[in-house]
């Protein structure tokens, strides 16, 4: 698991590359909130680009970060998500939690 | 190609072994030449269940041992997920969508949700203080 | 990333399973985050053993078994292969370059030199009539 | 296992793409010798970019084909081996049975 951050504006970009399961999620899921809290930011954008496989663990941890970023009145948003990762987030109902863009400049604009 | 083949993995509950087993499994399933979509299928329901005997049945202790046993018959593909864990008292209750009784862990409650949209046919046996198994069964190929 | 794992893996004697063997162990092996080159001296040594397990412990017959242990600790790697297949009656002479029982088969009678050559170490254990084991040991990043 | 003839004179190219070990060798023995036979081939010449696994199997099965097309006349020849396959060809002593050349230009011409 590789995970990479931009920050734009006050939303923290979290690049992930790997595979999306229990045991990595336990790694970004500390990895993200540190970095949230150190660079004081408000919604947090993830780029599923390189995200290879995920299963229902990957929506406990985007369901985690919607709480801790809702407490900072902050939104979560995904981007450049794959057919195969929108199964599953479709059948777990989160996109009423969080939206799905269609790119980075989309999602940077609307969550400004 | 086999029309018949089965192997059996077994691995310490630790959870790095999550990927090893979704490998093993998809390397396995592969001689059958299966869709792209069908074997990312079998790789969600398999790591669902291992998370869980992980995660539910051990407890995160990583002593613990998994088991998995994996055959096809034609383009049947069983898998059985196998653990010696603190087991289910109530396997109804469990399998109901948003079911979770982690409460550290952030869990969606969708392990066997997944499984059962994932594959054909899903099977739960277990008994407190002495573990659980899952069936689960796909037809490849087959809508 | 644990530095202690083990796991096992079984199947039958069926040639189509030498590649999945293959991907089992380089999948497990791979937690160590291996050089590109240990991670394919390893699959050519449990390809190697896997074969030999088919080809002469259960002379091409699909219904034998084949156990692979693998563990590691820090960066020792160790895997044992096993068959109860025919068995070897004499190791030494097995394990010379160039020779081979084979007569159909087209062998090169390498497969105990590439074991020993991409292992750091190789230890035969076999009974006739009741099958070999052969354990391998390799030491990642040590040249 | 996927295997790809071309005719260029009387040299017969065989590509080989995929994994070389026991399970693999037996088809490709029964497809190339059949292949040979059929276009009246002289020299066998192995195009081996693809190849992402070769154990000793794959050197009986070079052997094997050494002996048959040394009986027609002909030669046995390699070209695009990669540094992995290099190694165990290299230790088991074929290379004075065959040469490995650096194109199939070269090869061919060598052949001829
Ligand atoms: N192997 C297991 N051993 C013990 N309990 C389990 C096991 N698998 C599932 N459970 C129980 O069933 C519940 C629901 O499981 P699941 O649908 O996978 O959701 P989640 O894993 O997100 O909690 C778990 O919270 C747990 O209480
Ligand atoms: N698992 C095994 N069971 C029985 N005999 C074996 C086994 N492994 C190796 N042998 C014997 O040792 C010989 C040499 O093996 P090897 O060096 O791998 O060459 P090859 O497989 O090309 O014959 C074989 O021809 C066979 O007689």
């Amino acid at each position: 698991m590789r995970i990479d951050f931009i920050m734009v504006n006050r939303t923290l970009v979290v690049i992930l590359e790997g595979e999306l399961d229990h045991h990595t999620c336990v790694e970004i899921r500390q990895t993200v909130d540190r970095e949230y809290q150190k660079k004081r930011a408000k919604n947090l954008l993830f780029d599923f680009a390189s995200i290879n496989f995920m299963d229902s663990s990957g929506i406990g941890m985007l369901m985690g970060r919607y709480r801790s970023v809702a407490i900072c009145g902050g939104e979560v948003g995904l981007f450049n998500v794959s057919p195969e990762a929108e199964r599953i987030l479709a059948m777990s109902g989160i996109h009423k939690l969080m939206r799905t863009y269609t790119s980075k400049e989309e999602a940077i604009q609307a969550l400004a | 190609m086999p029309k018949k083949n089965s192997m059996q993995i077994q691995f310490s509950s630790n959870s790095s072994n999550e990927s090893f087993a979704r490998v093993a499994v998809a390397a396995f399933v592969s001689q059958l030449d299966p869709t792209m979509e069908d074997l990312y299928d079998i790789k969600m329901a398999v790591s669902e269940a291992v998370t869980n005997s992980i995660i539910h049945g051990y407890e995160n202790r990583e002593d613990g041992q998994i088991c998995i046993k994996c055959a096809y018959e034609d383009e049947l593909v069983s898998i059985e997920v196998i653990d010696k864990g603190k087991g289910i008292s109530d396997i109804e209750e469990a399998m109901t969508a948003l079911y979770t009784t982690s409460i550290d862990e952030e869990r969606a409650g969708l392990g066997f949700t997944v499984m059962q949209s994932m594959m054909d046919e899903v099977q739960v046996f277990s008994e407190v203080e002495n573990g659980t198994t899952v069936k689960m069964k796909k037809s490849l190929g087959v809508e």
